[in-house]
């Protein structure tokens, strides 16, 4: 079975191959469900010039914001940023290229990049900013912009249990855009809480066929919370 | 007297019908989850992936793998389901919600709505408004009439970028409730103790105002 | 609760409104997981002039073969027919208009048509009969062929579970093309298994949302298996 | 001497590596399953939604909710996964399918294959074939040679309609292994006991053969 044995043992082996200027698609919604580990690997090797497809950029010194700090990132594909004043100060000064994208067509892209389609058309974006320069076509009355997909060089991605064999599952509303980056990377990396046994996760109940990933790792995570917001109880 | 805030929220609730799939965006539509008239269940939408928002959670409860939209943690109610982002904006832009409340910066007689991005300043982003209203069929926009300066929000044509044209059917200001219909702003309800002329002068846009015009009730 | 109590109690309720001239889409592949008391019921009614999307048409005497007996199906969307002699009979006395779809694109139809998506591009069937008079269009060097999606009046659905709110649950290969009818129908029904309690269902491991769903009915099934293949065990 | 059907699987099999996914057609295809060579692991892709098929159930196994695109009764294997159509198109689609082995009427030069539709005769429709030769960058295709009455199926350019252009790279027939590229089969391996002339005589298309052409061997 050594052939569908997709776990690997460090960080370092998991992110083996990144280069700089590579095309990198992020899982994760805020700071929920990020591929935490991952993304810190990433800057500790120091690569450059990447183009990153992800909801959001992290928080100035977590997620994603870890890797505007040596201003790793060129270019990135979002369709909501500047929630940390390092990431804003990178764009006012032109040092990053903010591609903004709407959160339905973001995450349409990365799934049909995955399922081989290399463009749709939707509503979303028709006569504002977002469609300047793209085919308007109309459908049954009604107006539709072209969009085309993307594949990512890495996908980076995190889970909640996984199998060696690369099905992973994801916890509540960890999942996001998770599902969809795993199947728009060349190579695809999960991190996962925990490494089960094949057979534990229900065939019918995995999120992510195996097929989609490349290398699975066991990682330990912060989770840390964007917006604590309790009641009393 | 222009609505509360609280007030706007209440009288968007009257727009909620049992078993209706709603989602709230930030700012006054949030408020309206308070407002839910008895007898009327709705379950609410959460655009990361949250069909059936609970309450925020306890202490004890609060899980980082459980937020909402705003990235607040939150909880599911009984019944809810959880699912991806593409998932997510299927049911949105497939026209699966039954109704979606957002605030703007404007709107124009033609259902355009500006809400995103003011030229000149930061631009954060617009998330998933412009998959919001393309897809809902039926929108409620909440904002206010005018700005501080008295400058209309509801106009012949939008100024600022759209986020999405021809998509907005009902504005709640905190003067009055109308209907965008056939090029026009349609008065329907006025705020208690706002007149016609007040509202009327205040519309940029073109408003048709019909013989009577209801004061604004909150009850369900 | 009332307000999304999807519950029916009988196939008569559960199929309220289906009118002669109609699309209906449906879920199964081959036998399996086909709502097959719903199409009793569609037989029942004796509706005609339906246009079908379906990915096979069943077999004589039983699923959607049983529609052929009055010749209630005029139009068929389907990537593979012809199981049971009075479909070909049908067929070449062009009493039914067969409109082949490959399998994929016709699952992507349905996923797409309820996900507000027009029209997408894909690779299947460019340079073959089902590419002539569709849009060809080249992305990155190669060649796609442009596909519109469906919705139809009525998608009926085969779960395993569901509860009361219409959230389901598929069981092993049974899930095929059901979740996506489910998500483009006008009017969706489905037939469980069980309908269990609100809260059973685990929300991060529903396959159909509710939100998709109108009707939820309670059923016993058939289930029969079309070519059963054993080994010695 | 030509390969039977059991050779040709045997000598598919070759191909297979460890860790391929795998989509098997109807037919000899699917007789490749039985050849996998000791030490190594595929994992099959059966496009109705089932990832990992096992074995034919026993008796006591048998499940109709649990079959593969031949409509037969399986089992899942262990890491097995089972999604939606949409999901599995998605896998064969964006070409996350290893290897895709099917049969075909006709295969040209260019890459053409045709196994779907004989006018004339009664068409039952395309399954996923067309899917598949699309989606897949890894295609052998396993035929004979030649008709019965002699007639070459590995053509300058297919005469019945396609199920896919440019996409075919290999073919396996009962009498030699070909590559098809630049507008060519190219010759690889012979059948045990059968002639370069003999492969020429049935090839219509252009043919270029090496120097050496070895004769098969069956072993992985």
């Amino acid at each position: 079975m050594a052939g569908f044995d997709k776990r690997v043992y460090s960080y370092e082996e998991a992110m083996d191959g990144i280069e700089s200027g590579m095309t990198v698609i992020a899982g994760g919604f805020g700071l929920c469900g990020i591929p935490e580990n991952l993304i810190s690997e990433i800057k500790r090797r120091g690569v450059k010039d990447l183009t990153v497809w992800s909801n959001n950029c992290g928080v100035d010194g977590f997620g994603l914001g870890l890797l505007l700090e040596d201003k790793q990132i060129s270019r990135i594909h979002a369709s909501y940023v500047g929630e940390n004043a390092l990431f804003e100060q990178q764009m006012l000064n032109d040092e990053i290229e903010v591609v903004l994208t709407p959160q339905g067509t973001l995450a349409e892209k990365m799934r049909a990049g995955g399922a081989g389609i290399p463009a749709f058309y939707t509503a979303t974006g028709y006569g504002t900013p977002i469609g300047e320069g793209k085919e308007v076509r109309e459908f049954n009355g009604r107006h539709y912009i072209l969009e085309e997909s993307v594949v990512g060089d890495f996908a980076i991605v995190k889970g909640w249990k996984a199998d060696r064999y690369g099905n992973v599952v994801y916890r509540d509303t960890a999942q996001n855009f998770n599902p969809l980056a795993a199947t728009a990377g060349k190579i695809t990396v999960v991190e996962v809480e925990e490494i089960v046994e094949p057979g534990e996760l229900k065939p019918d109940q995995i999120h992510t066929p195996g097929i989609y990933v490349d290398r699975i790792i066991q990682g330990s995570f912060e989770k840390r919370i964007e917006k604590r917001t309790v009641r009393e109880g | 007297m222009a609505l509360t805030r609280e007030q706007m929220a209440m009288r968007v609730a009257r727009e909620l019908e049992d078993g209706f799939y709603v989602n709230l965006g930030i700012g006054i539509p949030t408020l309206v989850a308070n407002y839910i008239p008895d007898g009327i269940d709705v379950m609410l939408q959460s655009e990361n992936g949250l069909l059936g928002m609970g309450r925020f959670p306890t202490e004890a409860e609060v899980d980082p793998d459980m937020i909402n939209a705003g990235k607040q943690t939150v909880t599911a109610r009984h019944g809810a389901a959880i699912f991806s982002s593409a998932e997510s904006f299927a049911m949105i832009r497939g026209g699966h919600v039954d109704l979606t409340v957002l605030g703007a910066f404007e709107v124009d007689q033609h259902g355009n709505i500006a809400s995103w991005m003011i030229p000149g300043k930061l631009i954060k982003g617009m998330g998933g408004a412009m998959d919001l209203v393309a897809g809902a069929e039926n929108i409620i926009c909440t904002m206010t009439h005018a700005s501080k300066h008295g400058e209309s929000k509801l106009l012949e044509q939008c100024n600022l970028p759209l986020t999405g044209a021809g998509c907005i059917n009902r504005v709640l200001t905190d003067l009055a409730y109308l209907e965008i219909k056939d090029g026009a702003f349609h008065l329907k309800e006025r705020a208690p103790g706002v007149s016609v002329e007040e509202i009327q002068e205040l519309t940029a846009g073109k408003l048709v105002v019909p013989d009577h015009v209801p004061e604004m009730t909150f009850e369900a």
